[in-house]
């Protein structure tokens, strides 16, 4: 059998239908992505590097300010990371895999930090934990010094970890769904108990999806300023991204565009390397079998109800606390009169809303968030489709570029955005806060799209085929079809983000123009606590309903 | 190695569905139990109530003297010493085969020589010696699940519960582990619950199979019985693709309704009483006339299994060596059938071939 | 634009007549409900001149006419924001138009500009500001709150984020009964910084630190909401800024913005400054309600050429005093 | 309808291995061809040669007169007129049932009114009149099964392919699809390849039978001839588990070595020879006698399935009628065997019985 005269090695002709493919739809749809792909998040990587290279950066970058701030970077969000990937998936094994009491209400609530804008959170948590806080007060009436002030480093990695553990149990919930419970099962026949079936067998079988929400989470807590801004800066903790800020208020550098250039690069390679680490740690995932059975939940039994009541009491601690301490400040009269029936008032909650700024900027974000999740979700479902269903370089190169925003603060991605503008007619428009969402959110689409698509067979799309569409009507008419719920909670995500974003908009607002979250920022910045706390509470609970509506209908 | 005792068991899932209603079942110490029945049946919730996975609404379990569920009582699965199998193998990827195997005597505080020991005599057992450092990825599907057997033995198990644990291989590989594990549970003298799908495997296996329906044991008795003397329509549909047909009694005899077939009945009813007569594929013949057409015919290596439409009636039947083609005209003789009294439930259950 | 072209008040201004109809755009740092006003009072007289408004931190501001200049262009016509320093850095690089506006005898030579690039156009200086139900003994000098008593009390802006603060850093540095003692003095009373104006007066309002250094206007407000907060004016003398406004050369509205700009220091333009809160730049117009007026208050006006040289080091040494 | 030609077809994968290896076969129109194969034998890759989903890097295939594959020609899969059922979930759960069966015709823009006839004529045909408007999640395994063969069937294929269409199916489903799939096709006199891992599902329903093994047809024909002709120890063992003893032959007898086997041959070797016996289950007997050990048996409606160690030989029977228990002490009388001339590759392949 092995004597048969076989192709010599090298033969020009190669299966796989590699043969002189006429080159077809799906070939002009991934050069079509690629040239998007290229406008949106390569054109300003670019104007970066090149803002970067000016001038040599390098002794500014080896400055003690910037090398405390790195650090002070690099502990803030690994340390916050760690404790959000704990968090997450415990609250992920608990809701998903224990008959926990009130489970549906509990997840929605758990996930309720996404919605908050990190720096409204941050305001909140003054309300509760700041020096002032009622529980601060009292305990300094009666032992003399405050219990604990969120000031500091503990409280910029306390609110980083609040509000980003919910990624970490949104990536951890949808792993743990697909690890069959027979596995667990198995461990407990075998004479583990519950605990130690969970920690010696799905514990591990976890560790890719542990692993990509730490790096997804570190990265993006490495960009976040809008908490060590409000937490980190009165008791001196600077990290790199309110180094940025100040290098860009205090004209204390000479060529501050160049430096922030450079500080953006040296987070975009930090970034970079957290995801080629993810990417070689991740992939040594194991295959699983793919499990039709229903999860099993396993009965708490009697820790039902003291698991229970703990879970509840966290939850409401972390989630609805903040809000009541933002109805607070919104209902009081003004700060530092005492809580009493007579010194609540609805004013401030009035004049939020009636405030013709703030309604424009409500409006305009309501009109660019659409437009993003619009945009996003079609350009994210795309690329998720290209880079799920179809093999070669090309693609998945583009899945690459596509998740690489990510790891950018804001106010990089603003600057680079602010400097191509002109030279694209998009200046003082707009439509460049719109790209700059466009760059920087598509990739949250594109990871919802892409998890859900690799676990379906082929046989969908090549069923397909046989039946008579082509490549391209295949992909659109099956994979895409398929994969539209998905992207529409991708989407959602977008939308609710894009909302009350700051950073970005800050810079590429145009005059006259506004946005929820610059005027909530703008609020607060002038002194107006009450009202930025209204809008922040507004924001919040709608962006709950709209989470609520959307889970609802999906599950 | 041990009895097990169902008594009156009943399970009412959370949602209200019935999963099990009044099971009573008496296993032998080594005795080995197949379960069979269609689809959402209850196969796998009495499994998984005797595993302790689930607890019963009502009744009692019971492994040799020792009472696991009923009452206030319900023992984990972890302290039921049971050995179990799964379909999808459920081997963890990410211990290799040995730690694998080993995992239930760790739990069980042996020592590491004893362990090594242990491990090395199970995987000898399922035809695995030597594999002890193989990652289970690189395993074929029938490797990973005798590892999983071996797993399921190791600990020298009271009873083994298989749930469709040959189900997702492939044929030709099901059929060799089949006869494996039918070799080394017998050798071990083992008591077996071993839940499938499939009819011939069942019978194959099994010293008694119990055929489960909407929660309920209909039967449970030895291959043999269960292919002569199917106590209902419903088992002799379902283990035997019997064709059922509705008539009546009348002067000692089964007569369908519009439809020229007759048979003796051994069935004391009254006359006149409606009744359902299952004909068993091989007790059908098929004769050389025509009013009967085949209408198909699929090939075994015994004769061929056959469908033809007689008189209206779709009757299916199991030729010896002849092998009629499709479109033949034939005819058809039916040596006897199995009549019950009329059974209303079954007839809405399971399309009866009443003549069109 | 918001008034309509009937209004009354169009004809009380006596130098302005009607211009060309323009737009202008108007980078500031006022608070967007303050811009919002000023807009619209302008609009009265000049109905026919649209300003758009681009409101942002005094460092956004900075970062964009910066990246404005890498890219094409400043796009705004008129700078109201920071402090004087940033003024004197776009004046020496050319980026600004010369004018002086038309009522400048009457306002508070201060403020204005020798070189005539820039105006200023409130007084905003910088106070003591205390929780007036913590505080029963109000400080009284800059001098007390190095106080033993004040330690862990105090919260303050950070110069490295707020011009105005870095401003009063290097006047205190500079006063001779201030200077680096008492700036030590105080930074041994560990003084929490805030990162602005904003979340100092707060702090002090709600008695997270009972005593603030902060600018006037804002404790104004709060006081008038009915948060237990009052201000303090030391008698050393208070450092302030003065919110200055200028033109950048590359504009192409130059009678606009310069009617902006006088608009911004005459009569109309203070009082509504005072209706504001601000402390004006010119004596006729009166002071805020709750203020002192101008000649109760000691004002530091030290020499400006100084306290530009050496505004850097201040904000070196305050760095390495408060911030470790 | 239309014959299908594979000429000389060979495929490397891109990585090198060999999928197929100078496959000649030629389908005849209306024929029933089943494709049997341990796993890895190239089943597949036929099949999705045939399909267009690969491209042979030698060869020739055709359908009717038009070249599909070959040379510089490689018309895609759209362009093909087959029909194609998968092993699983191929039918696509955004759709309900009408527009998943309607969707080929709306490729061939066929006109709304047409469309919906046929999908309501090809529904009927699969015996789902009347579920057009169904959402697939709210249907069986089987039902969705039946939706995929409608869809395939309904813009009427010169081909129809079936990989592993009902393996993915619980058994007593599949023994019903399998005469369902019977009748259909053979009432539309279409021409079926059939890739499965069922050896009984292979031979129960097709014409011909190729039997596949790394990358090349082994053998094929009618089961009939299969069962009673395989042409080498491999098919022999894979089709009828028959036990492979090796030996030589020597004065017209095959003589296995180490064991006191000797059969007649009809082999025309040269004395001396190695050769190979191919021992079907079938052709044993088990008589009283005890110079062999029953190691297991299964039951099964004729017989039993035994397994027997008989000086230290393991040997697969079949019985019929004779039941013999676990450890019975018996003898064995090997009625005949298929002897080949010894082919060591086989033997490296898969483990020969040989006498321990
Ligand atoms: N977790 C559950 N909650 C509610 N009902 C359930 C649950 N699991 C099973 N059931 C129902 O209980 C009945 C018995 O299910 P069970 O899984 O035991 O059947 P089975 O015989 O194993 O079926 P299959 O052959 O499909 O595996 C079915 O009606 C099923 O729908
Ligand atoms: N995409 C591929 N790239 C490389 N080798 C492949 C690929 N697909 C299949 N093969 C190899 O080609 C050979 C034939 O595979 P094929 O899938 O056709 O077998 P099969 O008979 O269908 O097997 P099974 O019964 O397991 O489905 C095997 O050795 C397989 O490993
Ligand atoms: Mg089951
Ligand atoms: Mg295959």
């Amino acid at each position: 059998m092995t004597s048969t005269p076989l192709l010599p090695a090298g033969s020009a002709i190669r299966a796989r239908g590699a043969v002189r493919r006429r080159t077809d739809g799906v070939d002009a749809l991934v050069v079509a992505l690629w040239l998007a792909c290229g406008g949106l998040i390569l054109l300003p990587i670019g104007a970066l590097l090149v803002l970067a290279g000016r001038g040599d950066q390098l002794g500014v970058l080896l400055h003690g300010d910037v090398l405390q701030a790195g650090a002070n970077s690099l502990f803030s969000a690994t340390v916050s990371a760690l404790a959000a990937v704990v968090i997450g998936t415990t609250f992920a094994v608990l809701l998903d895999r224990t008959d926990l009491p009130g489970r549906t209400v509990l997840r929605l609530l758990a996930l309720s930090p996404l919605l908050m804008p990190p720096f409204v959170g941050a305001i909140a948590w003054l309300g509760i934990a700041g020096p002032t806080s009622p529980l601060n007060l009292w305990w300094r009436g009666t032992f003399g010094a405050p219990l604990w002030s969120i000031y500091g480093a503990d409280g910029v990695i306390l609110l980083l970890t609040i509000h980003s553990y919910p990624i970490a149990m949104l990536i951890v919930s949808a792993a743990l769904r697909r690890i069959p419970t027979d596995l667990e099962q198995a461990a407990r026949i075998s004479g583990a108990g519950p605990a130690r079936a969970l920690t010696s067998v799905t514990v591990p079988l976890l560790r890719p999806a542990l692993v990509s929400s730490f790096v997804l989470i570190a990265v993006g807590n490495l960009a976040d300023f809008g908490i060590p801004s409000i937490i980190g800066l009165p008791e001196r903790f600077v990290t790199l991204a309110t180094l940025v800020y100040r290098y860009l208020q205090s004209g204390t550098v000479d060529d501050p565009l160049a430096v922030v250039a450079t500080i953006g690069v040296v987070l975009l390679v930090l970034a970079l390397l957290a995801l080629v680490a993810d990417g070689l740690l991740a992939r040594r995932g194991w295959e699983l079998d793919s499990s039709n059975a229903v999860p099993e939940r396993t009965p708490l039994g009697h820790a039902r109800v003291g698991v229970g009541a703990m879970m509840w009491a966290v939850v409401l601690l972390i989630t609805v606390l903040p809000l009541l301490a933002l109805l607070t400040q919104t209902l009081l009269r003004a700060p530092g009169v005492p809580l009493t029936w007579e010194n609540l008032t609805l004013d401030h909650l009035v004049r939020a809303v009636t405030t013709p700024s703030a309604l424009a900027g409500a409006a305009n974000s309501t009109m660019l968030a659409s437009l993003a999740a619009v945009i996003c979700g079609i350009l994210g479902l795309a690329i998720g489709v290209v880079v799920a269903r179809t093999s070669g370089r090309a693609p998945r190169a583009l899945g690459a570029v596509a998740m690489v925003p990510q790891a950018i603060p804001g106010i990089v991605i603003a600057v680079a955005w602010l400097i191509l503008a002109p030279s694209l007619g998009l200046f003082n428009t707009p439509w460049l806060i719109l790209v700059a969402y466009v760059t920087s959110f598509t990739a949250l689409v594109v990871q919802a799209v892409a998890a859900p698509l690799s676990a379906t067979p082929t046989s969908a799309e090549e069923a397909a085929r046989v039946a008579g569409a082509g490549r391209l009507r295949a992909l659109v008419d099956i994979s895409a079809r398929m994969a539209t719920p998905a992207a529409v909670a991708g989407a959602v995500i977008v939308a609710v983000t894009a909302v009350r974003e700051l950073t970005l908009s800050v810079l590429l607002l145009s005059p006259g123009s506004q946005t929820l979250g610059v005027a909530i920022f703008n609020f607060q910045q002038a002194g107006a606590f009450s009202t930025a706390s209204a809008w922040s509470l507004i924001v919040a609970l709608v962006g709950l309903a709209v989470i609520g509506l959307a889970t609802r209908r999906t599950s | 190695m041990a009895s097990v005792t169902l008594e009156n068991v009943s399970l009412r899932y959370r949602n209200g569905t019935l999963g099990l209603a009044d099971i009573d079942l008496d296993i032998a110490d080594g005795e080995f139990i197949a379960l069979v029945g269609p689809s959402g049946s209850g196969k796998t919730t009495l499994l998984r109530s005797v595993a302790g996975f689930l607890t019963p609404t009502a009744g009692r379990i019971l492994i040799g003297d020792r009472q696991l569920a009923g009452g206030s009582v319900s023992v984990p699965p972890e302290q039921r010493e049971l050995g179990m199998v799964f379909q999808q193998h459920a081997v963890w990827p990410h211990w290799n085969v040995a730690r694998n195997v080993e995992y239930p005597l760790r739990r069980a505080r042996v020592s590491r020589l004893e362990r090594q020991r242990r491990v090395a005599e199970a995987l000898e057992l399922v035809g695995l010696a030597g594999y002890e450092r193989r990652d289970p990825a690189t395993l074929s599907g029938g490797q990973r699940q005798r590892v999983a057997l071996a797993r399921a033995l190791v600990a020298r198990p009271r009873v083994l519960l298989l749930d469709e644990a040959l189900s997702a291989l492939d044929e030709p590989l099901r059929d060799r582990l089949r006869l494996e594990l039918h070799t080394l549970t017998r050798e071990l003298g083992l008591t077996v619950i071993h839940v499938t799908h499939d009819r011939s495997e069942a019978l194959a296996l099994a010293d008694r199979v119990a055929v489960l329906d909407a929660g309920r044991i209909r039967q449970i008795a030895a291959p043999q019985t269960l292919l002569e003397r199917p106590a209902s329509p419903f088992v002799a549909r379902f283990l035997s693709d019997a064709t059922l047909v509705d008539g009546h009694v009348a002067a000692g005899r089964f007569r369908a309704a519009d439809h020229p077939l007759a048979l003796p009945c051994d069935l004391s009813l009254p006359d006149g009483s409606a009744a359902t007569a299952a004909i068993l594929p091989a007790a059908v013949r098929i004769v050389p006339g025509d009013d009967a057409v085949v209408r198909s015919t699929l090939f075994t290596p015994e004769g061929s299994d056959v469908v033809v439409t007689w008189h209206g009636m779709t009757l299916r039947v199991r030729t010896h060596g002849m092998r009629p083609q499709v479109g033949d005209r034939v005819a058809v003789e039916v040596g006897h059938a199995v009549v019950y009294p009329h059974e209303p439930a079954v007839a809405a259950e399971l399309p009866v071939a009443t003549p069109a | 634009g918001c008034s309509s072209s009937t209004s009354p008040a169009a004809t009380a201004e006596p130098a302005a007549g009607a211009l060309e109809p323009a737009t202008i755009t108007l980078y500031t740092s006022e608070p967007q409900e303050k811009a919002d006003e000023l807009v619209a009072a302008f609009n009265e007289i000049h109905p026919e001149i649209t300003v758009e408004v681009f409101r942002a931190g005094t460092g956004d501001l900075t970062t964009r006419v910066a990246t404005e200049r890498e890219s094409g262009g400043i796009q705004a016509d008129v700078f109201l924001a920071a402090d004087a320093g940033t003024f004197e850095g776009y004046a020496a690089e050319g980026l600004l138009l010369e004018y002086t506006p038309a009522d400048v005898e009457a306002l508070n030579a201060d403020v204005v500009d020798a070189e005539g690039f820039y105006t200023g156009t409130r007084i905003i200086p910088t106070v003591i500001a205390y929780n007036t139900g913590i505080i029963t003994e109000a400080p009284e000098s800059w001098q007390e709150l190095t106080d033993a008593a004040y330690a862990d009390q105090i919260v303050m802006p950070n110069p490295d984020v707020s011009g105005a603060a870095a401003y009063n850093a290097a006047v205190w540095l500079d006063d001779e009964q201030l200077g680096e003692e008492w700036m030590t003095a105080l930074a041994e009373n560990r003084p929490v910084i805030a990162d602005s104006n904003g979340p100092v007066s707060q702090a002090v309002a709600t008695g997270a630190q009972p005593v603030g250094i902060v600018v006037d206007y804002l404790v104004r407000e709060l006081a008038e909401q009915g948060s237990p907060i009052a201000v303090s004016y030391p008698s050393e003398g208070v450092p302030y800024v003065s919110q200055p406004v200028g033109i950048f050369a590359d504009t192409e509205q130059a009678e606009a913005a310069q009617a902006f700009v006088d608009f911004l220091v005459s009569e109309e333009g203070q009082k509504l400054a005072v209706e504001q809160s601000y402390l004006p730049v010119r004596s006729d117009v009166g002071t805020p309600e709750g203020a002192p007026s101008m000649d109760e208050i000691t004002i530091l006006s030290p020499d400006l050429e100084t306290i530009r040289s050496t505004q850097d080091a201040a904000v070196e040494t305050f760095r390495s005093l408060f911030l470790r």
